[in-house]
Formats: C-alpha cells, sequence, structure tokens
C-alpha cells in the first residue's frame, strides 16, 4: 500500500475516470468521471433506472467495466476484488441491510475489526478475547449508538439499528472513503434527521459518496452534488448550483414530477 | 455460549455414550460396546461434514470421498505390513500396524484431497457444488472398483486391529475409548475453532457473503481452509471406521455414504457442533432396532427423516435444547 | 474399426442421451420453477417402469401399460408434491436434498413390499421387436429407433409448450418471478402440482421405455437419478435446451468411450490391461465430462445462476 | 406369505432364547445367517435364506436356532453383523452371505475367532487357495468353477473365436480368467464393463462387428437380465454361454423369451433325478409356491450338511463337528458331493438349456460339462 502522505493533500481519495459499461444494447455507465475529496460529503443523486447501482457495483468491485479506472487513495483497483479494495481502504453500506442475521451486534462490529487487521485465519483464540478487536468493535458501536445492544442478536433489532449497524460495520475498518448507498432507505423523519447529524460529523474521519434519494438529507449534507441521468453525470456542482441548473430541473426533477424515466 | 441447556443437552450426550460401553463391560456385553465405538466413529465423520456444512454452509455431497481416503489409508498401509511388501518399492518404504502413524497420514491424504477438490469445486456454488461433490464421489467410487492393486470391489481385509502403544486395541473396550478420545479432542478443537476469528469469518460468509467482502475478507481462502479440515477430520473417521472393521472397500466411497454422514448431520442438528453425535447415536439406535423389527426397516427410516426434516429443523439437539443455533 | 460400428455406437448414443432427456427435462423444469432438487426422481421412474409391467403383464398390451406408466408416476408425483414436497419450496437445498433423499427410502422399499424382492418382467412389444436394416447396411434394434423418435417427440413437445402455450407462458413466468406469476392471478400451488406431475410423467414414461430392454427392480432408478443430475448440471439447471444439449453430450461420452477407450489404450498396452484401465477411465468419463464443464463454466452450458 | 411365517416363528423363537440366557445353551446349534434381504439383490438372499430354513423345517429338529439379519449388501454392516452375531448373540456357525466382497470381509474373521462359516454361495479364490481354512467350508463352488466347466464344453462344442463379457470388478475378472484356463479354443476378445450397468447396445454392436463364433458372458442380477433382452432384440445370432448366474429361476420369468434356447453351466438343476432333489423340488414349491432356483439349493444343500454334522459331532467339540463336515454325509440335491482337501465342493457340472414349461422359464440339463469337477486353487490351500 502507498503511504497516503506522499500524495498531493488536495488529491482525491476515490477517483473515476472515464467508466463505461454496457449490458449488452443497455449502456449502464456511459463515460462517468467523479471524484471524492479529503473531508467532503459527496452525493450522487438521479432517478431510478439511471444507472447509479451499476455505478456503486463497479465502484465497490462486484461489476468489472468495458472501459475506464476506478482509483482508490492514489494507487488504481480497477481490476481488484471487493474484498481487497474494502482491505485498501473503501467501506461501504448496502442500500438493503447486509448483515450476518444470526450473530449479535457485537460480532458484527467485531468482524469488521478483523477484516480491517486481516488476520483472519486464527484457529484457536476465542475472538471475543481479543481485546483490541473487542475494543475497536465497541468503539465503532459507540460511536452510532448501539453500545448497550451490543449482545442482541441482528435478527432482533428494529430497521433502524440494523441500518446504524451498517454504519458501524464500515467505522470499524478506519477506511480512506465511504461509499454509502441509500442510508437513509426507510428511516422515519426523526431517524433520517439523526442520522444526517451523524453523517455530518463523519466526514472529518473519511469522506462519503453518498448516493441517497431523500433530497432534504443530500442537500444538508453535500458540498457536492453529481446527477446522473440515463447514465451519464450531466451535472455537478454545489447544492446551490444543483438546484438552480436547467438540465437537472428538466431531466431529473421532471421525473420526479411525475413524468417518463429517462431511456 | 450455545445456550445453558444446549451445554446440558451435549454433556449428557457424551456421559451416555461413555456409560453405554461402560455398562456392555460390565455386563458382557461386547457388541454393545461395537456400537457405541461406532456410533464415536460415525459423529466423527459427521463432526467433519458439520464444519463444511453447517458452520460454512458448503452443502458436500461428496464427503464419502474423504471417508474412503481414511479408509484406503489405513488399509493400505496395514494391507502392506501384514504381508510384509513395502509400500513404496523404489524407496523402500514399508507399511505399518501403527494407529498413529496411520491416523496422520489418512489426515493429510484426505486434507490433500480435499484442498484439490475443494479448490476446485468451490468455484461453483449452490446445486452446482452439490453436484460437483457428488461427482468427484462418483469418480474415486468407480475408481476404486476397478482398480485391481487393493482388491477392487473386493476391499481387502485386515486380520488384526491395528495397534496403540500401550493399548491392547483388541479388547472392544480400548478401541472404544481411543475414538471416543478423538472424538473428545476434536469436537474441542472444532469448537475452539468456531470461536475463533476463523470461525466468525466462516459463519458469516455462509450467512452474508457481501458482508464478508465488503469488510475486506475474501470467503474462498476461508472456505476452502474449512473444505479441507473438514475433509481431514472425515478422513480420520474413516480410518478408525476401517478398523473397527477390519475391513475396507469401494462402498465406503458410495454416494449413500456421503448421504448417510449427511443425514447424521440432519437428525442432529445443523451447525450444531454436537449435532453429528447425537444424529449419529440415533441412525445407529435405529438401524439396530428397527432393522430387528421390519426387513423393510427403511420405510421408517426415511419416514422419520422426512419428519424431522419438515418439523424439526433444529434436529434432536434442537428439540432437546429447544433454542435457535447459536454461532459463536 | 469400420464405419458402421462407429454410426452405430452414435445411434446408441443418441438413443440413451434422449432417454436420459427424458429424464432430465423433469429434473430441470421442477428446478426451474419451483426451485426444488428431487432426488427422488428416479424413484418415479421405477414406479413407471413397475407399473408398466405390472399393468403390461396383466392385460397383454404394452402400449396400456405405458399409459398406466404415465398415470402411476404422475399420480405419485402428484401426490408427494402436495403432501410433502410442498412444505420444501422455500427451504435450503439441504433440506431438500435430505427430504427427498428419505422419499426414496420410503417409496424404494414400498415398491419391494408390494411387488417383491425379483425383478418383473417387461418386454418389447412384437410390432416394435427385432432390427431393421438402415441404408448403409446397418442393422439397428427397431425399439431403440422408437426410442430416439419419442424422445426427440417429447422434446420437440416441451419447447412447444413453453414457447407456445399459456401454461407454458406461465412455467417461465415462474422461473422469471414467483410474485410475478401471482399477481397474474395463477393458481400457484395448483400450477406447481401440474409442473410436478408433468416433470413425474415424463420419467415415469423413461423407466417404462427403459424397464422393456433392461431389468424392472428396485434401485434401478437411483443410477439414472444420478445421471440425470449430471446432464441437467452440465447443461445449466433450469433450461430445457441445457437438458437436452447435456442428455447427448453425456450419452454419446458414455457410449462412444465404453467402446472406444479400452481400444485406444490397447494401441499402447496389452489387452487385458487395456480393457481394464480402458474400462475404468469409461466409467468415469461422464464425472470428469462435468467436473470439466463447471469449472469452465460453473453455472453449466445453458444456465444463468446457481 | 408362506415364508414369512416361518421366518417370524424363527425368528420370535430366537428372540425369546436371547431373552432367556444368552450363551446358556447345552446343546444343540445357533446359526448366524447374514444375507442380502433388503434392496437390489434381495432375491438371492431370500433364495438362499428360504432354501436353509425349508431344511430346517423337514429336519424336524427343533435345536437349531437361527439368527437372521439383512446385510443390505453392504460390508460393513455384513462386518457388523458378524461381530454382532459371534459376541452378542454367541452363535457357533455363521453362514448365508452372497456375494464375495461381503464374504472376504466377514469369513477371514469369523473363522479367526473359532466360527465354523458354511458358504451357501460366495467361493472367492482367495478364500479357495491361500486364505482357506479348517473352519470354512463351501457348499456351493469356487467363483471360477462353472465358467471354467463352461470352457470345457465350449472347446468341446469346436467353438475357435470366443468373445469375453465381464463387468470390471474383481469377481468378473475371476470369470473370465476361469474360462480361459480351460478353454483350448481360441479368444476373440474380452470386454470389461461398468458394474451395474444397465444398457449394453454398445457392447452389443461390437459383438456384431466381432466376427465372433460365440460369447462367453458372465453379468450377473439385473445386467445379464438387460443384456440378455437388449441382445435378442438384436437380431446378433452369434450363440451365447455363460454360468448358471443370469439364468436363474428367479430371474428368468424377468428375461422371458429372450432366454430360451441359451446354454449355461451349473452345478444343479431341478431336473436331476434323484430322491433328494424331487423331495426339495416339490416340498420349495408346497413351501412358497414358486420354482426353486440354484440359490435355493445351495441354502438347502448347507443346512443339510450342517444337520449331518450334528447328528455326528456336537458343534462345541470343534474337531470332531470339523470332521464330520468334512465327510460330507448327506444326501445332497445335485447327487454327487464331496469336499475337495480346500473344503470347495467336488461336483459334477451340467449344461442347461432354457426352456419354458406351460407359463414359467426354466432350465432342462442337456449335458454333462465336466465330471467330478474340482477348483484350481486346491493346490495353493496349505492347511
Amino acid at each position: 500500500m502507498t503511504e497516503p502522505m506522499t500524495e498531493p493533500v488536495s488529491a482525491p481519495v476515490l477517483e473515476v475516470r472515464g467508466l463505461s459499461k454496457a449490458f449488452g444494447a443497455l449502456v449502464a455507465s456511459r463515460n462517468i468521471s467523479l471524484d471524492l475529496r479529503p473531508g467532503e460529503i459527496h452525493a450522487l443523486i438521479g432517478p431510478n433506472g439511471a444507472g447509479k447501482s451499476t455505478l456503486i457495483a463497479q465502484i465497490a468491485g462486484e461489476l468489472m467495466p468495458d472501459r475506464g479506472e476506478v482509483w482508490l487513495g492514489g494507487q488504481e483497483v480497477t481490476g481488484w476484488s471487493t474484498a481487497a479494495r474494502a482491505r485498501a481502504g473503501l467501506a461501504r453500506t448496502f442500500q438493503i441491510s447486509s448483515l450476518a442475521m444470526e450473530m449479535t451486534v457485537l460480532q458484527n462490529a467485531v468482524l469488521g475489526a478483523l477484516g480491517a487487521r486481516g488476520k483472519v485465519m486464527r484457529f484457536f483464540a476465542p475472538v471475543l478475547g481479543d481485546r483490541a478487536l473487542v475494543e475497536r468493535a465497541m468503539a465503532a458501536l459507540e460511536a452510532v449508538g448501539l453500545q448497550d445492544l451490543a449482545a442482541l442478536r441482528v435478527a432482533e433489532l428494529s430497521h433502524g439499528q440494523r441500518r446504524q449497524l451498517e454504519v458501524a460495520v464500515a467505522l470499524t475498518l478506519a477506511p480512506k472513503a465511504f461509499l454509502m448507498d441509500e442510508p437513509m432507505a426507510g428511516l422515519g423523519t426523526s431517524g433520517s434527521r439523526r442520522l444526517t447529524g451523524f453523517l455530518d460529523g463523519l466526514r472529518e474521519r473519511a469522506p462519503i459518496l453518498l448516493i441517497e434519494h431523500d433530497m432534504d438529507a443530500v442537500f444538508a449534507l453535500a458540498d457536492r452534488v453529481s446527477v446522473l441521468v440515463g447514465g451519464e453525470i450531466i451535472a455537478t456542482g454545489s447544492a446551490a448550483e444543483i438546484r438552480g441548473d436547467a438540465r437537472v430541473q428538466e431531466a431529473y426533477l421532471g421525473e420526479e414530477a411525475g413524468g417518463e424515466a429517462v431511456p | 455460549m450455545g445456550g445453558r441447556r444446549e451445554t446440558m443437552v451435549n454433556a449428557l450426550l457424551l456421559a451416555g455414550l461413555l456409560a453405554v460401553p461402560l455398562w456392555a463391560l460390565w455386563a458382557d456385553e461386547p457388541f454393545t460396546i461395537t456400537l457405541a465405538t461406532r456410533v464415536a466413529i460415525l459423529a466423527l465423520a459427521g463432526v467433519g461434514l458439520n464444519l463444511a456444512l453447517g458452520t460454512g454452509g458448503l452443502v458436500s455431497f461428496g464427503h464419502a470421498v474423504f471417508f474412503g481416503i481414511g479408509g484406503y489409508a489405513m488399509g493400505i498401509l496395514a494391507f502392506h505390513a501384514q504381508n510384509y511388501t513395502p509400500l513404496i518399492e523404489a524407496l523402500s518404504i514399508p507399511g505399518t500396524k501403527s494407529m498413529p502413524v496411520i491416523w496422520a497420514v489418512a489426515v493429510l491424504a484426505s486434507a490433500l484431497v480435499a484442498l484439490v477438490i475443494g479448490a476446485l469445486s468451490l468455484r461453483t456454488s449452490g446445486v452446482y457444488f452439490i453436484m460437483i461433490t457428488l461427482a468427484f464421489g462418483q469418480m474415486f467410487y468407480y475408481f476404486t472398483i476397478s482398480w485391481p492393486a487393493y482388491g477392487g470391489e473386493d476391499g481387502m481385509s485386515i486380520y488384526l486391529r491395528n495397534s496403540f502403544p500401550g493399548v491392547n486395541t483388541l479388547v472392544p473396550f480400548n478401541f472404544f475409548a481411543i475414538s471416543y478420545a478423538l472424538l473428545l479432542a476434536v469436537l474441542l478443537l472444532v469448537g475452539r475453532l468456531m470461536r475463533a476469528p476463523f470461525g466468525l469469518a466462516l459463519s458469516a460468509a455462509r450467512q452474508n457473503e457481501a458482508r464478508l467482502r465488503a469488510v475486506g475478507i475474501d470467503p474462498y481462502r476461508l472456505r476452502l481452509s474449512a473444505f479441507t479440515l473438514s475433509g481431514a477430520i472425515t478422513g480420520l473417521a474413516g480410518a478408525l471406521y476401517a478398523d473397527l472393521n477390519r475391513f475396507v472397500s469401494p462402498s465406503m466411497f458410495s454416494w449413500q455414504t456421503s448421504g448417510e454422514i449427511m443425514v447424521f448431520v440432519i437428525l442432529g442438528g445443523v451447525g450444531r457442533l454436537f449435532g453429528p453425535v447425537a444424529g449419529a447415536a440415533l441412525f445407529i439406535l435405529l438401524e439396530h432396532f428397527l432393522g430387528g423389527i421390519s426387513e423393510y426397516w427403511h420405510i421408517f427410516l426415511g419416514a422419520l427423516l422426512l419428519g424431522v426434516v419438515l418439523f424439526a429443523r433444529g434436529g434432536l439437539i434442537g428439540m432437546l435444547a429447544g433454542e435457535e443455533v447459536a454461532h459463536d | 474399426m469400420s464405419p458402421i460400428l462407429v454410426i452405430e455406437q452414435v445411434l446408441n448414443g443418441l438413443q440413451s442421451g434422449v432417454m436420459l432427456f427424458l429424464m432430465a427435462a423433469g429434473l430441470t423444469l421442477i428446478f426451474g420453477v419451483m426451485g426444488l432438487i428431487n432426488l427422488a426422481h428416479g424413484a418415479l421412474y421405477m414406479i413407471g417402469a413397475f407399473a408398466a409391467a405390472a399393468v403390461a403383464g396383466a392385460t397383454g398390451s404394452f402400449l396400456l401399460g405405458l399409459v398406466a406408466a404415465l398415470t402411476a408416476s404422475a399420480a405419485a408425483g402428484a401426490l408427494i408434491e402436495a403432501s410433502v414436497l410442498r412444505r420444501l419450496y422455500g427451504r435450503d437445498h439441504l433440506d431438500q436434498v435430505l427430504a427427498t433423499f428419505a422419499l426414496i427410502l420410503i417409496l424404494s422399499e414400498g415398491t419391494r413390499w408390494l411387488f417383491g424382492s425379483f425383478p418383473l418382467y417387461l418386454d418389447i412389444p412384437d410390432w416394435l421387436s427385432g432390427p431393421v436394416r438402415l441404408p448403409g447396411g446397418i442393422r439397428y434394434p427397431l425399439y431403440r429407433l422408437a426410442i430416439i423418435g419419442i424422445g426427440l417427440l417429447v422434446a420437440l413437445g416441451l419447447f412447444a409448450l413453453i414457447s407456445r402455450t399459456r401454461i407454458g407462458i406461465r412455467i417461465r413466468a415462474g422461473e422469471a418471478d414467483r410474485e410475478m406469476i401471482g399477481a397474474l392471478g395463477v393458481n400457484i400451488s395448483v400450477l406447481y402440482t401440474l409442473v410436478f406431475a408433468l416433470g413425474a410423467a415424463l420419467a415415469g414414461l423413461a423407466g417404462a421405455l427403459i424397464g422393456a430392454i433392461q431389468s424392472v427392480q428396485v434401485g434401478m432408478g437411483e443410477p439414472v437419478m444420478i445421471l440425470a443430475f449430471v446432464v441437467i448440471v452440465i447443461g445449466g439447471i433450469g433450461s430445457i435446451r441445457g437438458a437436452l444439449v447435456g442428455a447427448l453430450l453425456v450419452g454419446l461420452t458414455d457410449t462412444l468411450g465404453r467402446i472406444f477407450l479400452p481400444m485406444l489404450f490397447g494401441l499402447f498396452m496389452e489387452p487385458t490391461a487395456a480393457t481394464t484401465t480402458g474400462s475404468a477411465l469409461a466409467s468415469m468419463s461422464i464425472y470428469i465430462l462435468m467436473a470439466a464443464v463447471l469449472l469452465v463454466k460453473p453455472t453449466g452450458l445453458y444456465g444463468s445462476a446457481g | 406369505m408362506k415364508a414369512k411365517s416361518l421366518f417370524l416363528a424363527t425368528a420370535v423363537a430366537s428372540a425369546l432364547a436371547l431373552a432367556a440366557a444368552p450363551g446358556a445353551r447345552a446343546e444343540g446349534i445357533k446359526v448366524g445367517m447374514i444375507t442380502t434381504l433388503s434392496g437390489g439383490g434381495a432375491s438371492l438372499g431370500v433364495d438362499v435364506r428360504d432354501g436353509f430354513m425349508l431344511a430346517v423345517k423337514m429336519s424336524g429338529r427343533d435345536d437349531i436356532e437361527v439368527v437372521i439379519e439383512d446385510d443390505q449388501r453392504k460390508p460393513d454392516i455384513a462386518v457388523q453383523l458378524a461381530d454382532k452375531m459371534i459376541q452378542s448373540d454367541r452363535v457357533d456357525l455363521l453362514t448365508g452371505i452372497i456375494w464375495s466382497n461381503l464374504a472376504l470381509a466377514v469369513v477371514p474373521a469369523a473363522v479367526a475367532q473359532g466360527k465354523f462359516y458354511l458358504s451357501p454361495n460366495a467361493g472367492p479364490s482367495q478364500l479357495a487357495g491361500a486364505g482357506c481354512d479348517p473352519l470354512h467350508f463351501n457348499v456351493a463352488w469356487q467363483n471360477d468353477d462353472l465358467p471354467a466347466a463352461a470352457g470345457t464344453y465350449l472347446a468341446a462344442e469346436g467353438f475357435d473365436n470366443t468373445l469375453l463379457l465381464a463387468p470390471n470388478y474383481p469377481a468378473g475378472h475371476d470369470m473370465v480368467n476361469g474360462f480361459k484356463r480351460t478353454f483350448t479354443g481360441g479368444i476373440n476378445g474380452e470386454i470389461f464393463t461398468k458394474l451395474g450397468q444397465k444398457d449394453y447396445a454398445a457392447e452389443i454392436a461390437r459383438i456384431r462387428a466381432s466376427g465372433a463364433d460365440s460369447v462367453f458372458f458372465f453379468l450377473p442380477g439385473g445386467m445379464g437380465i438387460s443384456f440378455l433382452k437388449q441382445y435378442a432384440d438384436s437380431g446378433v445370432d452369434i450363440p451365447i454361454f455363460g454360468p448358471a448366474f443370469s439364468f436363474d429361476q428367479g430371474i428368468l420369468q424377468a428375461v422371458g423369451d429372450a432366454a430360451l434356447g441359451v446354454r449355461n453351466t451349473s452345478q444343479w438343476n431341478k431336473d436331476i433325478d434323484n430322491p433328494a432333489n424331487k423331495a426339495f423340488v416339490e416340498a420349495f414349491q408346497a413351501e412358497y409356491g414358486r420354482l426353486p432356483s440354484l440359490y435355493a439349493s445351495q441354502g438347502y444343500d448347507t443346512a443339510n450338511l450342517m444337520i449331518s454334522a450334528m447328528e455326528k459331532a456336537d458343534v462345541s467339540d470343534t474337531d470332531a463337528f470339523r470332521a464330520a463336515l468334512e465327510e460330507a454325509d448327506f444326501d445332497s440335491v445335485r447327487g454327487k458331493f464331496s469336499f475337495a482337501p480346500n473344503h470347495f465342493p467336488i461336483q459334477d457340472i451340467y449344461v442347461r438349456e432354457v426352456i419354458k414349461e406351460g407359463d414359467v422359464f426354466t432350465n432342462k440339463i442337456v449335458g454333462v460339462a465336466a465330471t467330478d469337477f474340482v477348483n484350481a486353487y486346491v493346490d495353493q490351500c496349505k492347511m
């Protein structure tokens, strides 16, 4: 791994260059470029079917692009597996909570800490006897306010608590960048507001690429917003710039108002 | 952790498995000791499969391969020792009748084969994984049937049970004690393993593969290691089983054997450390008693199995302990 | 080795492939639509053969025997679907493997209890017996030609059923999306029972047709069932086209391997060792084929996902 | 159904005896029968059992107790049953095993523990040669006997270009070797098939193209049924021969017309003309409602051999009982019967032809293939 210090201070932590992906005749990503700089929240919005999921899958490493590159912390990671990208510092949360349901809250967090430490092939010492791991996991749980529920099984958590746990597991990785896929999905108003507050502080630890439908959250949090329509980024700018962009209003908000999805 | 009641059920199981042959020793019922030995050995095979199947979620329909390789490791080594022919002519390596050496060879050989089969099979998943492991089993089965050097379908008889330093293994109870001790040791080992980082990650790989990848852990290596270990344990059981019968044959490789090892795991409770012990004990009891009642006893066995799958998903241990599986 | 022998062996491979297709088609349909692994498919094959033997024996009519085979296996299929397997659709494969393994035990021993341990008699009807002369001077059993014909007809019928008819559309919808089919207002449980009975009837037909040239006895279904699984795994589970291609591949590999591998080894080994080694390798050949296919294409030739 | 009642009575008797006092019996004999009663090969075990129990019943003795268990044709199960019968039931004598591989698993250990073993069927070469044992007796044949007799017969008939067909497993190789040992004509080729194979189209095509003047095949059980049906339908008219295993009473009905006229070698047939055989065939049909098979005759002879020895010695006197067995002083349904030094039979082997009697397919003797045939391994046995 390269030392982050060798990179120029303003260099982006995560960068996508000219990414393209097609499924047969359907072009899901068309020459997409975007970056994530230290300390920022960069929101990615777009109507349904715009190609957000395909883009996330390519950034996370679940899907290989036809063309283009993905860079993380000054390293090209385009051909890397999901796990390798995670080890290189990309922490993602899932749109639909993706946790080990039969394990406890603590065990899920410890799993993250274990992944971050990278030494999984340990066959004898009990994992919950490893103080360094457990402390790291507990710290992450405390950060999201789940420390009192550590002994509960995930299956017993509420939906909102599971979303919090998703974030906590990402935290245990001490990542260079967060990739968050609709963290607000399914949360009530008060839940969203609490998580918004939390994410606001989180950008200090690592920048966040935030894919989100909740426009209130996006405009409250994002330093920059990119708009994806029909597999293309049609605009990038501050919240205010995006709000005022005519193309965005036509393509995106038009659809929101009940129009046809952009092909 | 596992729940207090489950711990108690487990302890009772172990105590029972020890008490029955002790009683048989007192009552001079040597065959009961043989039955108990069989339970211990088959349970061991099941513990092996359970590591892959229960903890790792790898539904292997080919564990007979490892059972058979363990058996043949014993058969081949002892065959050369009893006939005073060298095992490998060129190096004049002799066979052996020593159990510890045989065990080591059985474990290594089956681990090696499991590593190769696992490395290939784990490229697939789901039904394909079930079927490709079955295919490997069939390959070994037909190979041993038509391979003349070690008896082909006739198999090999070993006239005297192999030896263990300081123990007369011909005494049924002594051989039971050896098998029981090995079962205990492996249970302890697997129990540790399930609580260790490896076990946590393996269990997570079964429950949610995407989650595991997202925290930077590649499931393939985990699963391959689990499959290899699982094969090695089942291989050890195979060597013991061959010694119990003083006989090996290709039927150890048959798909029915794979199915039966699976049945032990399911009857007892998938993913529960002691599930295979309970399952093997129940299976042997059924075979022994139902077999005496009717020559069509397979019908009853089938009905019982069906009942367990449909209505008692935690298996025997699940019914007795009454809790969900605790994965820790 | 004469070209006639080669052609004859290719015909034999085709015939065995076509039979395997009848088995595999049912298996793959059932897996594709209901997501169920049915190890007891071989038992349905056995039921078909026993029903045919019993009825043909009592009436003297092979055709009535075939009708009985179709009816009995479809009925048995519908019965076990409605009573047992229906509960297993949402379950993982492990439960399905175990439950259907249990069904094999019950059905096999039940059949033995009903019919006894001795093999039953079922023979080729007179009007299909004996060899015919094909162009090129090949003498080939008429019955085996008939089997090839019936198998290809069934394949055509299945393709037509799936691509042209309403029920086929429903079956395809079931493969694609269980919820959608519910939304279409189709009674899913009736559809599932029908699909299962159809698969069972195909297995029963295969059992009856094969029973006439092989032995009708308990346990006859299991080797065939394993072969059928090899076929659908090679072809890609859920794909009828894959089942057809896989069946022909397996049939040809097995048949040609049996004959030509020993000959091949005979080129550089002494005869007895060559036949022994060649036969040993031939008996493993289809499993090697299957492993090879899966290593290159982990979801089979026409499969989408595991 | 009659078979069941007889079987049940014995089973109950043995269960009662077991409950009373294991091992506390003064005289008589306790027999452990391990045979195949479930699954694919069950018909053979059923016949051996029925033949054996018929002889026990006809003897009128009440001091013979038989414990019967099903080995499911699995060697490991057979070994465990033998352990159980020796350790728990404390039998004096074991019998019943059908298959060579199971016999090889059970017999060495049983005789090592001082138990008699009387084989009603399997006779692998290992147990006839170097592995022979004073306590092991075979009442059927050595595996090679019938094919070797067929070799003699085919050579005498003037065949000189014979194709050999057998499954690729030890018994298959034994059969082919046995045939080749006595056959003086030319061999066209050897075909080994997968054990349990049911489709022989490819092999039949090869036979058709081979130019052979005769085919000798060994395909027991369902394999033989399948082969014969397919061969008859193929229109290939090269004559085929085999040992009796594919032409047994139990499977001939399933083969039907396809077997008519085929000649096979056997040491027994129901039309051998002697009083013992007549009584056996009649009693068997009366008791079970079907014609007896080769296997039933072997089970029947096994029991009668044992009973003849019981009349001379107590089984607890091992040497005396063994000597009594060696005399083979019983009326075999085969006529002449004596033991070679390795405790395998010396007997005549006949050529039979499949015929139809009314609705029933059966065999009739058409000649003698070998007189006073002695197995080939007798010199390798040192005891």
